[in-house]
This record gives structure tokens, C-alpha cells and sequence, in this order.
């Protein structure tokens, strides 16, 4: 039989004034299994707290219920307190009579009879509680970064300056991703290159970062601080131990023209490639589709010429299991293809701007690279029809971006802030130029960002027009924009020499595949949800991974490497324990009823159910059924209300303890 | 205000099921912001709208609730990531269930609350108190209550005799 | 005698309404006329000459509209204040020039005082009806520019304003016979329009001034 | 108490016509508080608005000849005028801004530009120099119940930091003024929108419709009287008010006061030195109401 303990706090008058506390704490007295009721001004202070543990001991209580106020405000208090009197902190449960009862009702009478029902139910469901034991989980001190960008480098620094081994994964052979394609940054202009590639080398050359580059992941297990990553580290076909970065094979490989996607297509490489100089890991990659020696078999220049023997065309892609404590996700952005209209998608392309048609619209990553010092042009802005400098260039914003029509309805965040950079770059360099700008809005809030925009309109001359453009066509060697001034009201028109548009951004295609590999949640672009948009914004909602930077939503370099830092500071703060210790609400499956229908395992969010084989002492497979990863387990319970035979059951919300509680009414 | 209220005759008995990271937050608001609703309700907290078995809501009605309210975060902001969403298909098979068994749906109320929403919180439960208490008394399930204490066979003239004197 | 000066009036309002309506249609058609822009449409020395003469900078404007949103006279303007910030942003003087707006303009200082963005709009329009003056009858409104004529030679003539030759001359200039013709006895008789009034005694002086200047932009010294 | 305060005093073309009583009302004024009033020999016409707006050179050159004129006579500069005040203190504004123009003005006036002079508009003088509490002690007959709405117009204050009289967009140095002579002020919308004088004789209709919102919002806020220091100011609220009442069909009857007139009046100047009698809305029969007469 249960004796338990029942405490009505009077929160100063903040309860009593409505409540009527003693007839609470006589009526309920009365209950069957309670064996003691008091009441107490506040319930909450020393005083207080000492009287619920003194009652515990002299009553020798089995379970208590605080009338007071929202659990959500001091739930913990009173747990911690019966726990230091002897009694497991699951024992304790709180019925809310100020916030659900005194605060909203004015009626004496009613408030009090009130008081008692809610009183009655707590006590009812407080007998049907469990001792539950805190669940602690080892952890893992290595983490995982995907994605070698700005974000993922800054978070690889960051988490391996604290001494915790960091496994980075990056997709291209290079790292550096995105920003080191960049020309200049804003709102500083200084050159991308020159504060990226001192990051990347302290990347190659950190002792407690191991890089696998040319590299995916190909599964993720295993929960918080214990996660099994199998990495795909694809054939690079050049053995990176032996290789010395010499590149005497590119100088010797026949294949010269294939198109650079780090140049955006205008430039040229070889079949055996690095993607730009400052490349880390320096090691080539054979380009296998379009290397002669796998195409046809013959060539095989490249390993006549290599001195160290690098060049291995045996190479096949390997596996590499790595166990990890915490993931970092920091895969980033694509650019938004202007025409390409992939099947299925429900994002379109633009017709009317000719971009691919007319070879001078370009986007805004191409016109990076002709800014770039170390681009094909060498920094000069020259058409790519013709070579000639363009006099008058057009920019137009918001491609793809905010264009629900064309499926994507949010601002990319940053296109504002690099139009008005490349105006300044264009004018720079073209001094008798002029840049015309068409926009619907200029968003560029943060430091020092309205002023750069002003000044590329002020200082620079660039002009600014409100107003989106109809349709672009070539005529002759010019190209005519058909725009409009909303601020005069009439039509516009230019005939420009180039066209620059300033494409969205878009997470990496194949994120939601990634996203499905890690359980995280990604929403209609798949940009990966955080956990909560305001309070959790670098964590995921399945525990131990956290996001980094564009995969996340679109982001500027500095906002990409304060959130690298952040989900770093996330898994520093994971790795401050040996164990993780966690609430006990979570569900457990009970086997004997289990029927192996695996409903609970298609609604569970967190992927926490898993597939568990019960064999004879033989080892004979008997049956399936649905095991329940505490680590893992958020505690939503939506398993338990799915499952058709009631074998899954979440602790702290039974169904014993919420039909109790009905009853009890 | 209370006055007028005290001259009803019935006062139903409303169960809120709700969870505890959206509804409950958005009724503790509703407290801290000394709102004032019909005392009618009482709260049953859960961690996810995920968890509320359609079995608690029949379970309420044969408890003697004439209205029922099932209350969570609001789509696509569920704490637990999607309970919400199971919880939307699964009650909207079960409404047309409990049409089928013949209560009137108009006693069983669900709506997104959110942490921010004491005022919403207060509305939707005034609603439902005028509402069900215009309908007036559920008395259908506390029946079917009442026969399953009978093994739910009463078959026989005798026990029908029996059953009818309670 | 009276039939004569009946018919000239006449004659001169009959002008007045055909040149208002030609000119109104060309500015209609000036107005909605599609621009094509490029270096060599947007003048920029124009520009500079207007930055010049008002000392602020017409492309800080970011048209947020406030100088339209307080102007008491843009309900008479065909181009708000805004706009013509925004004109002259593009080098697109002629549109303005051909409007009305900037005689149109009441100089309250009202935009310039609330511009968040320390435009001096009141400067910009002073410059633009200097530059149109300038330009010798691009701008149609004759009244309020007949009205700045007489009296700037008034001052130059006597020095000083004389209220009731400046009336009675803009009447007899704008055609406008009877305008105000109520008012003016009225007045003399409460003392307000004086016949005549005290000569400045250093007359020399004042022309003095207007010569200096007109030699100053004859040799390119001032704009 | 200070010492005798001396100005030099630059009328402005209305006073010496249109608005004769405002000059009068002045000097009458300034006599009675003893304080000094030497009007600048042979002054100019600074050109006001119609300067400015087409040739900007021509009307910093007479506003600087004026300022040296003035500089020749002892005392601060005294201006009634909002319009001449604006274009003086404008031109002190932008030739201490722009070597340039200062150099083109010192060609144009074969004289050097008096930057360093101080312009006070004759608010300023009473608000500030002699200060309330003085001005309220010379007060024999206080205009208590008058309801004044005070009409400050466009050129007082505007723009910012220019005339650098008040605040640009809520100033109450008219209120301060007339509160130290013990009249009520009203608070109301339009005391600050412009009454469009830059067109009183090309456009009249114009200023008609700017006036007649002006007037209604005054009669609206239960303004017995309009106060204003600006004789283009009061040339479209007095002289046009009875047009006005004919263009919309409404009645005002609202006089127009100058400054120094409802001073003066506080002050026990009679009806014939404040020149009461040239003002087109006849202001007896509400003074006379008021027991002001």
C-alpha cells in the first residue's frame, strides 16, 4: 500500500486567495493511499522544502504530490528534493493549481472544488508511477564534420584546438568548398583565397584532424555519443602516401579540355586533376570518364611519368568504418541553375533571361570567378563570347530567389550584398564602365552591409533600379534588358554588353538523401531543420548532431562560421562527460507482446526503434521484434498510442497513469 | 461575470488532453496572464499530442466528460519533430469512428495552441464550455459504462430487470 | 479703348490655353515615353551641375518617398518630389524639365528637414529651375516664372519689393487683368499697398551686384 | 539685469509695405521694453524666395550685402521678417560651409562675407535675450482667456540646424512667448504646414486650398485668434481669409495677429500704435470680448 504525501502550497496569496488550501489538503487527505496532507505558505523555499523531507522521513512517505504551481516551473525543484530525502525522483508529481486554476478563475467555490479534482488526479496517477533509474550513456570523444567549406573547416579547427579528434568529410577533392571560388568578400572586400587558404592548410596539417577528401558517407548508426560512420573514400586513383603534389601528370595528360566546374565552365582542365592550385590534399584525381586509359585502355602517360609511382589505376573505392561521439552537418549550398528544370522538382528555370542560349548572361559564381586574380581572365572582366571588356553590364537580383513561381519562396540572404560587390569589383576594374542594378528590394542588414550597399550606388556610380527585368534577348553583339523604374513608372531599356545574374542559393543536391542517412529532419528546399528556430538553432532535434553554416538555411560567411563555432562549442559541451545522463522518459517495448508489426519503428521521428532478433539457446531465429534505443528515444510516446497490441509503453506516461487519472474524475 | 454563470443549471465536465511543450505552456500563460476562463476544464498533460491514445478520449467520455479537447503545438511545430502530424491522421480516422458509434462530434474539439497562446487557450476553452453545455449532459457512454459492469452480457430477461433498477 | 484692351486680354488667355494644352501634351507624352538607358542617355555632367549649385548628393536618395509623403504642393506636381530625385538619379533632366514640378515646388524647406538621408531636396529644386533658366524655356509654367522674373528685376530696378507694382505688372504681363481685383482697393484703403515708398538712397550698389554676377558667368567663374 | 539691449533692425520689403502694422507694432513695442532699434541704413531686398529659387549666387549676394550693411550698425541683427530671416541665416549657413560660393559672394559684393554676425528673428529677442520672466513683468494687461493658436509656418525653424531658433519639428518658443503674457495657446495639427506664399500672386488657388486647411485646423482646436511672425504668413491667412470664406463657404472670422502686436497689446500699447486698424479681420469686436480693450 502506498503512503504518500501531499503538500498544498499557498504560493503567498497567489493560491490561497482563491483557493481555499486547507479544505484542499483536508479533502484530499481523506483519499485512500494518502496518508498525509499539509499545507504550506510557500512550498518552494528552504523552509518548505525541509518540511516535504522531514515529512518523507517521519511519515516514512512512498510517494508525494506538491499542489502548487506549473511543473514546468518547479518540477525539478521538488524532485531534487524528495531525492535527497530517500525517495526515486519519478515518485514525485506535481498538480498545477495556480497557473490552470487560482490564477484563472475568480470564484472561491469553484476554484477550490477545482483544486481537489486536480489534487485527486495527481495522487491517483502518482500511485501508478515507477521508479524509474537515470539512464547515462557513454560517449564517444571524436567527432564527424561533413562537408569541407568554410563551416566545416571552422568547425574541424575549432572542435580539434580543444584536443578532440575530428574525422572531416569532404565530396569534392578538394576542401574549401564554395568560398574559395570566390573573387573578394564583402563587406571588407578582401580576397577570399587569401583568408581561406591558411585554413585549409591548418586543416591538412592539424595532428588531430583526420581528412578523408573524394570522400561520402555511406551509413550512419548508433545514437548520441556513440555513432558508427561508414565513410565511402571513392577511387582517387592516385595514392595520396605517394604522391608528392609535383603535378607532372597534369602537364603530361593529352585530356586538356575538359571544362572546370571550379571555373564555372570557362576554363579548361586535364583528365588528372586537381581543382585549383591551392588545392588540400595537393593529390591529384583521375577524371575516369573522360581519362583515355579507362576509357580505351591506352595512354597511361600519367604513371609513365610519375616518379613516386602514385598513379595506381587499380584503386577502387573503399569503406571506412570511423565511431564518432557527435556529428557536425556542414554540407552547404548549391547554386540555383538557372534553366536546367530537373524532373520531378518543383523548382523551375527561366526562360526568358536566355541564360545558357545568350553566352553572355552569366551567373553570379561565373562573374566571381572572371573577378578572381587566380580565374581563367586572370581577374579581367571579359565577355565569355568575345573576350571583350564589357562597357555597360546589367545585374539583375532575386533569380530564383523569391520567385514562388518558380517553386522557391524564400530570400537567399545574400545575393543583395553581392551584387553591390560586384558592381564595386566591376567598377574597379572597368573604369569607364557603368553597372545598372535591377531589384525589387535591397536587403542587407547586418555590419557594416547597408553601408557597402550605399556606397557601391554613391561612391561607385553604380545605378540602382527598382523594378524586376521582363526578358532579356541578344541583338547583335548587345543584349537588350527589358526592364522597368516602379520609382518614375516607366519602362526601361538597356542594351548591355553582359548580363550578370544573381542566382538563389539552394542546399547541395543530395541533402535530403544525407539527411535520411543521419535521421535529421529537412524541410520542403531540404534545408536541414534546426531544433528550434529561436532557442536551438545549431542543434538538430535527433540528438549529437548538430548544423554548420548554408545547409542550414541561407547564410553569409560570417553568420556560416559564428554557427560553425557554435555547433563546434555544441559538441565541446557533449564531450565535457564521460556519460551522458538523460531523463528516463522513454519507451520500452514489451517483448512478450510484441507482434513484430513495426508500426512504432515508421512513426518514431528519432529512428529509435530498431529491429531486434530473438533466438533459442541454439541461436535459431525465433522472431523479430521492436527494441526501443533509450539513448535515442526523444520520449514523445507516439510509438505507444500507434502500437496495436499495447506493447510499447513510455515510461512516466503509461497508459496505467493516464487512465488512472481519467478515473479518477 | 460569475453571477450570470451561476444561474446555469448544467456544468459539463471538459477533459483537455494536451501536450506539455505547446498547450499546457500556452495555458500556464494564460494563468500567468491572469486570464480568466470557465473552470469546467480539467488538464491532463502528455509529452507529445503523439502519445494520446483515441482509447483516453473514449475512456474520458465513459468517465462522465461531456466534451473532450485535444490540444498540441501547431503543425510542423512539434517539439518532437512530427507527433503532431501522426496525431492529425490518427484522430481524424478516429472522428469518423466515434460518428459512426454516434456521438456527436461537436463535443470532441481539436486545435493547435501554441507556448504563445494564452488568449487562444482561453477562447478555445470558453468555446467548448458554451458549446457542450448548450448540448447539455453526454449521456450515452456512461451507459456503455455501466453495462460493462455487466460483462457487457445482459442478455437474460433477469439481468435486464437488474441492470434497469440501477 | 476698352474693347481694345478687352480683346488683348482676350487674345493673350486664348495663347496662353493653346500653348498649355500643347505643352501638356508633350509632356504627357514625355512622361510615360520609355527610357533607354546607357552612358550616353544619363547625363551626368547635368548632374554634377545640379550637385554643384545645391551642394548635396542626389544618389544618397534611396527613395524612400518621406519628401513626397510631406510635400503640401505634390498634389500639383505630374513628378512627386521622389520622382524627381529619382530622374535626375538617371541623368533624366529633360523629363523633369518638361514638367511643372519644380516650379511647382512651394521652397517650405518641409523634405530637406525630414529627409533621412540629408538629401537637401529644397536645394535640388532650386537648382533645377536655375539650370532650367538656364536652359531658356524648357520648363512650361510661365505664371510662377513670371512671377520670379519681375520680381528679381523689381529688386533690381528699385532694390527693394514694391508690392503693388510687382501685382499690377505680373497682371498686365500674365493676361490676368482682373485677378485680385477685389483685393486691391481693399487693401489701399487699409494702408497695405502703398503708392509710393521710400527710395534706397545706394541704388548703385544693387546693379552693381547683378553685373558682377553676370560678368562671373560670362567668363565660366560661376555656374 | 542685464544691460540695455541694442539691436540693428532690417525691416524687410513687407514691412515697409503689405504689412506696415507688423513694422509699426515693432518699433512701438521695442520703445515701450526699452530696447534699443536702429534700423540698417539703405538695406536690400534679400530676395526671398523668388532669389533663391533661380538663381541661388544672386540671393546669397544680397543677403551677404545686407549682413555687411548690418555689420555697420551696433547691436545683433533684428529680423521680423521668417522669410529674410531663413534666407540670412541660410546664407551665414552655406558660405561658412562652402569656400567656393564664399569666394564667388566676396566677387559679387567687392566686400568680405560677415560670417560671424549674430541674426536673431524677433521671437528669439523675446523668448531668449529678454527672456520670459522679464517680458512678464512688463505685462499690465495680461491676455488671459485669449485663445491663441500659434502659426509658426515653414521658414522659422526649418530646416535642421539652420536657424537653429527651436526645436525643427515641435518648437514652442511662440507658446513660451505668449504664455509669459498670460495668453492660452491651443495645441493644434497644422501649425507648421506652409501656406504656399511662394505663390500668392502666380497661383493663387494654390494657396487658397493650403490656407483654408491651415485655417480650418485652427478654428477646429477652438483658436479665438492666429498668431504669426511672418508677414507672408499673415498676408494669405488675413488678407485671403475672407476669399477663402467665399471659395468653401465657411466662416472663420479668425484674426490674424502679429507677434508684436498681442506683445504689445500685454504690454498696454494702444490699438492705434499696434496698428490694429490695417488688419482685414477686423480684431476689435474679440477683444473687445475678452475685455482686452
Amino acid at each position: 500500500m502506498s503512503r504518500i504525501g501531499v503538500f498544498v502550497c499557498h504560493c503567498g496569496e497567489n493560491i490561497s486567495r482563491t483557493v481555499d488550501v486547507e479544505r484542499v489538503a483536508a479533502q484530499v487527505g481523506k483519499l485512500p493511499g494518502v496518508a498525509f496532507a499539509t499545507d504550506y505558505k510557500y512550498m518552494c523555499s528552504d523552509p518548505g522544502q525541509n518540511l516535504l523531507k522531514k515529512a518523507i522521513i517521519e511519515q516514512k512517505l512512498s510517494h508525494v504530490v506538491v499542489a502548487a504551481c506549473s511543473p514546468r516551473m518547479h518540477e525539478r525543484t521538488f524532485r531534487k528534493a524528495v531525492e535527497s530525502a530517500g525517495i526515486n525522483p519519478f515518485l514525485c508529481e506535481m498538480a498545477n493549481i495556480r497557473e490552470h486554476c487560482s490564477w484563472v478563475h475568480e470564484n472561491r467555490e469553484e476554484a477550490t472544488v477545482k483544486a481537489i479534482e486536480i489534487v485527486g488526479m495527481m495522487v491517483e496517477r502518482v500511485k501508478k508511477n515507477r521508479v524509474l533509474p537515470t539512464i547515462t550513456v557513454p560517449v564517444t570523444k571524436r567527432s564527424l564534420v561533413i562537408g569541407g567549406g568554410i563551416a566545416g573547416i571552422q568547425a574541424a579547427l575549432d572542435i580539434a584546438d580543444c584536443g578532440h579528434e575530428v574525422v572531416l568529410v569532404e565530396r569534392e577533392p578538394s576542401i574549401g568548398g564554395h568560398m574559395a571560388q570566390l573573387s573578394e568578400t564583402f563587406p571588407t572586400l578582401d580576397c577570399s583565397q587569401c583568408i581561406m587558404t591558411p585554413k585549409m592548410v591548418d586543416v591538412a596539417n592539424h595532428p588531430k584532424i583526420k581528412l578523408y577528401s573524394y570522400s561520402e558517407i555511406e551509413l550512419v548508426e548508433g545514437y548520441i555519443g556513440n555513432f558508427q560512420v561508414t565513410i565511402r573514400k571513392k577511387a582517387r586513383s592516385v595514392d595520396e602516401d605517394k604522391c608528392t603534389g609535383c603535378g607532372l601528370c597534369m602537364e603530361k595528360c593529352p585530356i586538356k579540355k575538359i571544362p572546370s566546374k571550379f571555373d564555372c565552365n570557362l576554363g579548361m582542365r586535364t583528365a588528372i586533376y586537381v581543382p585549383f592550385p591551392q588545392a588540400v590534399p595537393n593529390t591529384p584525381v583521375i577524371d575516369r570518364e573522360n581519362c583515355t586509359k579507362f576509357k580505351t585502355g591506352k595512354c597511361g602517360l600519367c604513371q609513365k611519368v610519375c616518379g613516386p609511382g602514385a598513379v595506381d589505376y587499380e584503386q577502387e573505392d573503399r569503406l571506412i568504418v570511423e565511431p564518432v561521439g557527435a556529428i557536425v552537418v556542414a554540407t552547404g549550398f548549391d547554386l540555383y541553375t538557372i534553366n536546367e528544370k530537373p524532373k520531378g522538382s518543383m523548382i523551375k528555370g527561366y526562360g526568358e533571361f536566355g541564360h545558357g542560349k545568350i553566352p553572355d548572361v552569366i551567373d553570379g559564381m561565373t562573374f566571381e570567378r572572371l573577378a578572381s586574380a587566380s580565374g581563367p581572365t586572370g581577374g579581367k572582366i571579359l565577355r565569355p563570347s568575345d573576350g571583350k571588356e564589357p562597357k555597360q553590364i546589367v545585374f539583375i537580383q532575386c533569380i530564383g530567389s523569391r520567385a514562388r513561381e518558380k517553386g522557391i519562396s524564400y530570400c537567399s540572404k545574400v545575393c543583395c550584398m553581392y551584387t553591390a560587390k560586384h558592381t564595386m569589383l566591376y567598377h574597379h576594374k572597368v573604369h569607364d564602365g557603368q553597372a545598372y542594378v535591377f531589384f525589387m528590394d535591397a536587403r542587407t542588414p547586418g555590419k557594416s552591409y547597408d553601408e557597402f550597399w550605399r556606397r557601391s550606388i554613391e561612391e561607385e556610380e553604380a545605378v540602382y533600379i527598382r523594378g524586376m527585368v521582363s526578358r532579356l534577348y541578344q541583338k547583335g553583339d548587345k543584349i537588350v534588358v527589358m526592364g522597368s523604374d516602379i520609382a518614375v513608372g516607366v519602362q526601361v531599356e538597356i542594351e548591355a554588353d553582359m548580363v550578370v545574374l544573381a542566382t538563389a542559393i539552394q542546399p547541395q543536391k543530395g541533402a535530403d538523401t544525407l539527411a535520411q542517412k543521419l535521421g535529421i529532419s529537412y524541410d520542403k528546399y531540404n534545408f536541414y531543420s534546426e531544433a528550434h528556430a529561436k532557442l536551438r538553432p545549431v542543434e538538430c532535434a535527433t540528438a549529437g548532431i548538430y548544423l554548420a553554416g548554408a545547409c542550414q538555411g541561407p547564410k553569409d560567411i560570417p553568420d556560416t562560421v559564428s554557427q560553425a563555432s557554435a555547433a563546434a562549442a555544441k559538441v565541446m559541451t557533449l564531450f565535457a562527460k564521460d556519460q551522458l545522463e538523460r531523463e528516463p522518459i522513454v519507451a520500452r517495448v514489451r517483448e512478450a507482446g510484441c507482434v513484430g508489426c513495426f508500426y512504432c519503428k515508421k512513426v518514431c521521428p528519432y529512428g529509435a526503434v530498431e529491429e531486434k532478433e530473438i533466438r533459442d539457446r541454439q541461436g535459431n531465429l525465433i522472431r523479430v521484434v521492436a527494441y526501443v534505443n533509450p539513448g535515442v528515444c526523444g520520449g514523445c510516446g507516439t510509438c505507444q498510442a500507434t502500437c496495436p497490441s499495447k506493447s510499447v509503453e513510455l515510461d512516466g506516461y503509461t497508459d496505467e497513469q493516464i487512465v488512472a487519472m481519467i478515473e479518477a474524475l | 461575470m460569475h453571477s450570470e454563470k451561476q444561474k446555469h443549471s448544467f456544468e459539463p465536465k471538459i477533459i483537455a488532453f494536451v501536450c506539455t511543450w505547446c498547450t499546457y505552456a500556452g495555458a500556464d500563460l494564460a494563468g500567468t496572464s491572469r486570464m480568466q476562463y470557465p473552470s469546467n476544464v480539467r488538464v491532463l498533460k502528455f509529452p507529445c499530442t503523439g502519445r494520446i491514445d483515441p482509447v483516453f478520449i473514449l475512456k474520458a467520455f465513459q468517465q462522465g466528460a461531456d466534451g473532450v479537447l485535444v490540444s498540441g503545438c501547431h503543425p510542423g511545430d512539434c517539439h518532437y519533430i512530427a507527433g503532431n502530424f501522426h496525431a492529425r491522421r490518427r484522430f481524424a480516422a478516429f472522428r469518423k469512428l466515434l460518428e459512426f458509434v454516434g456521438v456527436d462530434l461537436n463535443r470532441l474539439q481539436f486545435s493547435w495552441v501554441s507556448a504563445a497562446e494564452g488568449g487562444k487557450w482561453v477562447e478555445v476553452v470558453t468555446d467548448l464550455t458554451e458549446k457542450v453545455r448548450a448540448m447539455g449532459p453526454m449521456a450515452e457512454f456512461k451507459q456503455l459504462a455501466l453495462e460493462e459492469q455487466w460483462s457487457g452480457t445482459i442478455g437474460t430477461p433477469e439481468l435486464k430487470e437488474a441492470y434497469n433498477a440501477i | 479703348m476698352q474693347s481694345l484692351s478687352r480683346h488683348f486680354t482676350l487674345m493673350s488667355t486664348v495663347q496662353f490655353l493653346i500653348g498649355g494644352i500643347l505643352l501638356s501634351i508633350k509632356g504627357c507624352f514625355v512622361k510615360k515615353k520609355k527610357m533607354i538607358i546607357s552612358q550616353e542617355t544619363m547625363d551626368v555632367d547635368f548632374v554634377r551641375k545640379v550637385e554643384a549649385l545645391s551642394g548635396t548628393s542626389v544618389r544618397r536618395c534611396f527613395q524612400c518617398g518621406k519628401c513626397s509623403a510631406g510635400c503640401p504642393m505634390a498634389t500639383f506636381m505630374e513628378h512627386p518630389p521622389n520622382r524627381v530625385v529619382r530622374l535626375l538619379q538617371l541623368g533624366q533632366w529633360q523629363r523633369i524639365l518638361a514638367g511643372r514640378s519644380i516650379w511647382y515646388c512651394a521652397s517650405c524647406e518641409t523634405c530637406t528637414t525630414r529627409c533621412p538621408n540629408k538629401v537637401d531636396l529644397t536645394s535640388i529644386m532650386d537648382a533645377l529651375r536655375k539650370l532650367s533658366w538656364d536652359a531658356e524655356g524648357a520648363s512650361k509654367e510661365s505664371y510662377v516664372q513670371l512671377a520670379n522674373k519681375l520680381f528679381l528685376q523689381n529688386i533690381r530696378t528699385y532694390g527693394r519689393q514694391y508690392e503693388m507694382r510687382l501685382a499690377a505688372v505680373f497682371n498686365v504681363k500674365s493676361g490676368q487683368f482682373l485677378k485680385d481685383l477685389m483685393l486691391g482697393p481693399k487693401l489701399i484703403s487699409k494702408g497695405k499697398l502703398k503708392m509710393f515708398q521710400s527710395k534706397n538712397k545706394n541704388l548703385s550698389e544693387i546693379e552693381k551686384i547683378f553685373t558682377r554676377i553676370e560678368e562671373m558667368r560670362r567668363k565660366g567663374e560661376a555656374l | 539685469m542685464k544691460e540695455k539691449l541694442n539691436y540693428s533692425y532690417y525691416p524687410g520689403c513687407s514691412l515697409h509695405a503689405s504689412a506696415g502694422e507688423y513694422d509699426l507694432s515693432t518699433r512701438e513695442l521695442f520703445k515701450k521694453l526699452k530696447i534699443g532699434l536702429t534700423e540698417v541704413p539703405d538695406w536690400f531686398c534679400c530676395g526671398a524666395t523668388p532669389a533663391h529659387n533661380v538663381d541661388e549666387l544672386l540671393s546669397l549676394s544680397l543677403c551677404a550685402k545686407n549682413l555687411e550693411l548690418a555689420d555697420k550698425v551696433e547691436g545683433d541683427l533684428a529680423v521680423a521678417c521668417a522669410a529674410c530671416f531663413s534666407r540670412l541665416k541660410t546664407t551665414q549657413n552655406v558660405l561658412s560651409e562652402s569656400e567656393v560660393k564664399r569666394k564667388q559672394v566676396e566677387k559679387a559684393i567687392d566686400a568680405p562675407v560677415i560670417l560671424d554676425s549674430h541674426v536673431k528673428h524677433l521671437l528669439e529677442i523675446l523668448a531668449r535675450d529678454l527672456g520670459p520672466e522679464r517680458l512678464a513683468q512688463s505685462v499690465n494687461k495680461p491676455l488671459s482667456g485669449l485663445k491663441v493658436a500659434c502659426y509658426y509656418g515653414c521658414l522659422l525653424t526649418r530646416p535642421t540646424d539652420v536657424p537653429n531658433l527651436d526645436c525643427v519639428e515641435a518648437p514652442t518658443i511662440m507658446e513660451d512667448v505668449l504664455k509669459a503674457v498670460g495668453a492660452e495657446t491651443v495645441a493644434w495639427t497644422h501649425r507648421m504646414e506652409c501656406c504656399g506664399a511662394n505663390f500668392t500672386l502666380s497661383r493663387p488657388g494654390v494657396v487658397i486650398q493650403l490656407t483654408n486647411a491651415i485655417l480650418d485646423s485652427a478654428k477646429a482646436a477652438g483658436a479665438d485668434c492666429v498668431m504669426v511672425a511672418c508677414p507672408l504668413c499673415h498676408g494669405n491667412l488675413d488678407i485671403r481669409q475672407k476669399e477663402i470664406e467665399g471659395v468653401y463657404s465657411v466662416n472663420y472670422n479668425l484674426p490674424v495677429f502679429y507677434l508684436t502686436q498681442l506683445v504689445g497689446l500685454a504690454v498696454g500699447l494702444g490699438p492705434d500704435k499696434l496698428g490694429l486698424a490695417a488688419m482685414m479681420v477686423n480684431p476689435l469686436p474679440l477683444l473687445k470680448e475678452k475685455g482686452l480693450l
